[in-house]
């Protein structure tokens, strides 16, 4: 078999086995440098979030699960961590019962770095199985009364932080941090009525889907993937200490070059394979 | 002894959930080897904890602090009526009278079909908004790095891809005529550059999810095993070797190869 | 801005008031027997293919309407069902439909159940082969997975809404050697199925496909509805860029003045 | 009559406690049964006409919400719209019907007519005041119900959480009963399920238990200790177990793009190379090393339109951006057909066709 056969079918295993490979290197050294640019809609998204006038509160609601705790985590810690240093007050809205969990575990981990008090500055309202369209429009209306409750079941008229958010009017922004088409809800039936700033927070394959809502001005920012979390650390401080948004940022460089060499390698195959037009089941398939 | 044993495994819990969380990533990823049982095992494992957790939390958060409790400790016995209008999704088992089921259905869906029309206006009447762009001339250009012409530049190829992609999606009649055929074979290539965008997007984020994986397994696990374990050359060394492995492999391959 | 664009305005009734009008008057006079017209997408010629391929292997076919519920892809991933297990039925063939959503599982199972008796091969249906794996999306893609492998499906049908594991089942109906035709509505799934299948229906075609394929009044005048409803959208961005034109041109003229007041001003260009 | 209609109100609301309570829910309870009861003898023809009252009425709640007018300037508008419609509507039948049939002065004096009845309804709309005020309040009331709304379709759709649960019983029951092959993965489907429950509810129980014990009491220390032991038992389900695997499957994409690359992805048409171009420049464009390539061009002025990240910024939000809202388009006046074919049970798909 002629080297090119040999390319032609290497063993998807070797392939997998590569993909570790190339993708560990930053993972172990760390790298603290961030990517160098920070994308316009990154910069937008910062500026709506800091933008939160002190007498309204953030909401962050977080539609990932622990599928995608590795594109939507770090995004949520960054988004949560802005908040914590600039004095904004946020509550927590998960619609994913795994993802409830893991968000107030990562907020109470930060609150507790950041010397913040869970209940003052922070609340996690816990899982809410939706209809999300039915929750946020009466939400937006009264907003005691159909969320109720905390993560721990205390009333959020005995919460400090929610004693007064009645309705959207004490909203300041939404975060909304999902793996799927959730953020047309948030538009719908919360922030575009309302005139609320909506930051969105897309895993990387929902992101090319939400120019139009950039461009229209109904998105106020976006962050795409774990990328827009590490240029959204470097908006907050983190620019050079070893994140994982970091390292990660420079694995995926690595397995981008490896992917796109992959695909020239294939398709170099196939391309000479069919000028050579040779008979084999290989090509057709 | 029983109450013994699970003492010393929650004391050290932490220790064994990283232990766990190595053992299904790699009962998980035996299945790119090869489909086998050690995988089906976990597979089922995780069918059974995502149903049992999303039971418990659909009562531990909705069902008993806003209808058990205000139904038992706060005396508001109505509350029985949300049970027998949440029991009639039941009835899809019955043979007879599935039909009442489907009332539970058609409220939920009429209730969603509701919002369209809201829906549509705060969706789509901005976007209108923002499609239109002045073409000539704009007499204040946004931003001034780019001069006038190729704002007009910029817009014209907005309204060239928009209309072509709008004009590729009519079904109602035949691409007959010259100048419809050829906007919609336009659009389909406009398209493949949307979708390569998308294409693009999305092998980033998935890469993510394996690093992610790869980092728990650098950051949290090899720690576990030994202290010096997370340092880099080791993993040089064990990737090397399972590379060796594969190549030997690959003299006899085994039949899900092909 | 906060309280003005909550509620319907002018513009919401008379746009969304016309194209409601559109699409119920197409279905209505589809329904009393007015032959719409709908082209044949290409897509459809490679679904009888599909069917086709299967029957020469002897090997059963695999419909995975994705994720979807009882929802609006989910009632049009049941009218191409339909269509294909008639098809199949005309050859004996198996079909096994695997369902993530229990509301589903029994629409699918009643239309796999009419499809063949509609077929006159009532004996033919097998309740074993409409299974519903796990509500939860990975869990429901390997079972999918096992099943590819374990049938050594002939030819893989991906028609409805899927998130991330379409490329897992793409995948294994690769390596499985299957044909496979994915149709759906989810843009961010269509680069993938693109890539790796042997033939994608994508976005709106999806809705022609079921339509045409049914020749059911009420999605055919409905797509055509639709069609008009789409002219109405194109004629609005038109009218307003050439408005928006003559106004950059001449900012203070009267007419751009009255245009903003009676067309603009109703297309709210968002807040930032 | 309406006094005594109130005070039944009051007394029915009136929270009960102890043996009343117990009453009040049995009595409640039966008369719902009565209800199921009375619903299922519901003759055949008149279920369809049942469902598809519910599905419209609850399709009426968010469209009047949303569609009827708050103030009588926008109860003008409204009628002006209607007017505005008719207009549109009948100058379009006029013409097709001129066209179509040009002979037939009738049909075409009919849409004549309607137009000018149209425009005249259009005309006076500015003058009509008392129909404002009915239309206003059923609004404002249906914006104040939404919350109530929201609350009880989150509480009964959540009673519907057993559905799937119910399935995977019956399949996984069925394996485990008749020890079909691998009846023991069935098993572990039970063993997990009821494990991650079980220790769920534990965890609360006692977690309320916590909340009533005086701290500092021996109670106190003994079930918290109970406590610590069994959220210990939990994070290794939680954290050990499900979002392990959970991440684990996602993650397993990754590897079928790698393959995919590979073996699937072949550049069969000139579009595909079109889509593989964009991707590969956004791939590149996103990520550190791909923007270091044409680090080489100047930061600013014409040349730095070249740079990569720059190329790939403005696909995404040029073409790219174009590309998705015509999508968008599409997909947004699809919904809107599917909804009104749902809300108006106009939808003859299989589902719904059957005799109920």
């Amino acid at each position: 078999m002629g080297v090119f056969e040999k390319l032609q079918n290497l063993d998807r295993r070797i392939l997998y086995v590569l993909l570790a490979v190339v993708v560990s290197a930053p993972l172990l050294i760390r790298p603290s440098r961030h990517p160098g640019i920070v994308l316009s809609e990154v910069q937008s998204a910062y500026n709506a979030v800091d933008r939160v006038s002190s007498d309204k509160i953030a909401i962050i609601s977080t539609v990932w699960g622990a599928g995608t705790e590795a594109e939507n985590g770090p995004q949520t810690e960054a988004v949560m961590r802005h908040m914590f240093q600039k004095g904004i007050k946020f509550v927590v809205l998960s619609w994913d019962p795994v993802g409830a969990e893991i968000t107030y575990r990562d907020g109470s981990r930060i609150a507790k770095e950041l010397g913040k008090h869970y209940g003052v500055d922070w609340v996690h309202l816990g899982y809410r199985p939706g209809p999300i369209y039915a929750v946020v429009s009466g939400m937006a209306e009264d907003f005691q009364r159909v969320i109720d409750h905390d993560r721990f079941n205390k009333k959020l008229k005995d919460i400090p932080l929610t004693r007064d958010v009645r309705s959207h009017r004490q909203i300041g922004v939404v975060v909304e941090i999902t793996p799927s088409g959730t953020a047309t809800t948030w538009i719908a039936y919360f922030t575009q009525p309302y005139g609320i700033p909506l930051v969105y927070c897309p895993t990387a394959v929902m992101a090319a889907e939400a120019y139009p809502y950039l461009d229209s001005g109904q998105m106020a920012g976006m962050l795409n993937g774990v990328i827009g979390a590490a240029q959204y650390e470097t908006l907050i401080g983190l620019g050079n200490s070893p994140t994982y948004a970091a390292a990660a940022a420079w694995s995926l460089s690595a397995a981008h070059i490896y992917i796109i060499a992959l695909i020239f390698l294939g398709n170099l195959g196939f391309l000479t394979m069919r000028s050579r037009n040779r008979v084999g089941g290989r090509a057709g398939r | 002894m029983l109450n013994q044993a699970i003492k010393t495994i929650s004391d050290n819990a932490t220790g064994i959930t990283i232990w766990c969380g190595a053992l299904c990533t790699f009962a998980i990823y035996s299945v790119l080897y090869k489909e086998n049982k050690f995988y089906r095992l976990f597979e089922h494992i995780f069918i059974g904890l995502a149903a049992g957790y999303g039971v418990y939390m659909t009562w531990s958060i909705v069902l008993r602090p806003k209808w058990w409790e205000p139904m038992v400790h706060n005396g508001q016995w109505y509350w029985v009526f949300a049970a027998v209008l949440g029991s009639m999704f039941y009835f899809m088992y019955s043979k007879r009278h599935v039909w009442i089921s489907r009332i539970m259905f058609g409220l939920f869906m009429g209730l969603a079909a509701g919002g369209m029309f809201r829906e549509f206006y705060e969706l789509i009447f901005p976007q209108l908004g923002a499609s239109m762009k002045p073409i000539l001339n704009q007499s204040a250009a946004d931003n001034g790095v780019i001069p006038n012409v190729f704002y007009t530049l910029q817009v014209c190829v907005f309204y060239a891809i928009l209309i072509a992609c709008m004009v590729y999606f009519f079904f109602s009649f035949e691409h007959r005529n010259r100048v419809v055929s050829s906007a919609a074979s336009a659009g389909r290539w406009f398209l493949m550059i949307g979708f390569g965008a998308i294409f693009g997007a999305t092998v980033m984020g998935r890469m993510t999810l394996f690093i992610g994986r790869f980092n728990f397994l650098a950051q949290e696990w090899a720690p576990q095993v030994s202290p010096g374990l997370s340092h880099y050359w080791v993993w040089v060394a064990v990737a090397a070797g399972i590379v060796l492995l594969a190549v030997i492999l690959k003299r006899h391959p085994n039949s899900s190869n092909e | 801005m906060g309280e003005s664009n909550q509620f319907a305005n002018q513009a919401v009734w008379i746009v969304e008031g016309l194209i409601a009008f559109f699409i119920l008057h197409k279905i209505l006079s589809a329904r009393r027997g007015q032959n719409l017209f709908i082209r044949r997408i290409a897509g459809l010629n490679v679904l009888d293919e599909a069917v086709g391929r299967a029957t020469e292997m002897g090997k059963p076919m695999l419909f995975a309407p994705g994720l979807t519920g009882l929802d609006i892809v989910g009632l049009q991933a049941m009218a191409i069902l339909s269509y294909v297990v008639r098809h199949a039925a005309k050859y004996g063939t198996r079909v096994i439909v695997t369902v993530a959503d229990a509301v589903l599982y029994t629409v699918a199972e009643e239309v796999a159940k009419d499809a063949f008796a509609a077929e006159g091969a009532p004996e033919q249906f097998n309740s074993e082969d409409i299974r519903f794996l796990s509500e939860r999306q990975f869990a429901w893609a390997s079972g999918v997975v096992g099943i590819l492998h374990r049938e050594q499906v002939a030819t893989a049908f991906y028609i409805g809404y899927f998130y991330a594991e379409s490329l897992i089942l793409a995948e294994n109906g690769q390596m499985v050697g299957a044909i496979q035709v994915a149709g759906t509505p989810a843009t961010t799934q269509i680069p993938f199925f693109l890539a790796a299948c042997d033939y994608t229906i994508i976005g709106d075609e999806y809705y022609a496909a079921s339509a045409y394929l049914s020749r059911e009044p009420t999605l055919l005048g409905s797509l055509v509805g639709q069609d008009y409803g789409k002219l109405l959208m194109l004629g609005l961005i038109v009218l307003g860029a050439v408005g928006v034109t003559v106004g950059a041109t001449w900012p203070h003229s009267g007419a751009y003045e009255l245009f903003k007041n009676y067309f603009l001003s109703f297309f709210p260009r968002g807040m930032w | 009559m309406r006094a005594a209609l109130h005070s039944l109100r009051i007394w029915l609301a009136e929270p009960r406690d102890g043996f009343a309570l117990a009453a009040f829910i049995a009595g409640a309870s039966i008369l719902g049964i009565a209800f199921l009861v009375m619903l299922c003898g519901i003759p055949n023809r008149y279920r369809k006409f049942v469902v598809m009252s519910v599905t419209f009425v609850a399709g009426l709640f968010l469209s009047l919400e949303f569609l009827l007018p708050r103030d009588v300037v926008s109860a003008q508008g409204l009628v002006f719209s209607i007017g505005a419609i008719g207009l549109i509507i009948s100058l379009g039948f006029a013409a097709k019907s001129a066209a179509a049939r040009p002979r037939d002065i009738r049909g075409l004096g009919i849409w004549l007519a309607m137009t000018v009845a149209s425009t005249a309804v259009a005309y006076f709309a500015s003058s009509l005041r008392a129909i404002a005020v009915p239309l206003t309040t059923l609004s404002k009331s249906l914006t104040t119900a939404r919350p109530a709304v929201g609350d009880l379709a989150m509480i009964i759709s959540s009673f519907a959480v057993l559905l799937g649960i119910l399935n995977l019983f019956q399949i996984h029951g069925r394996a485990v009963s008749r020890r079909t092959q691998g009846w023991y993965n069935s098993a572990a489907f039970f063993v997990a399920f009821f494990a991650i429950l079980i220790v769920g509810l534990v965890m609360d129980w006692r977690q309320s238990q916590l909340a009533h014990l005086e701290p500092g009491s021996p109670a106190f220390t003994t079930v918290s200790r109970a406590n610590t032991i069994n959220s210990n038992l939990f994070q290794i389900l939680f954290r050990g177990f499900l979002t392990s695997l959970e991440s684990t499957m996602f993650s397993l994409i990754a590897f079928y793009i790698v393959s995919a690359a590979y073996r699937a992805f072949r550049i069969k048409s000139a579009e595909a190379v079109l889509m593989m171009v964009a991707a590969v420049i956004i791939m590149l464009g996103l990520v550190p090393i791909g923007a270091s390539i044409t680090s080489f061009l100047p930061e600013s002025g014409i040349f730095s339109n070249l740079r990569l990240e720059r190329i790939s910024y403005w696909l995404l939000i040029g073409p790219n951006m174009a590309v998705q809202r015509a999508i968008g388009f599409g997909i947004a006046v699809g919904a809107l057909a599917m909804g009104l074919r749902i809300w108006l049970s106009l939808e003859r798909g299989s589902f719904f066709d059957r005799q109920l």
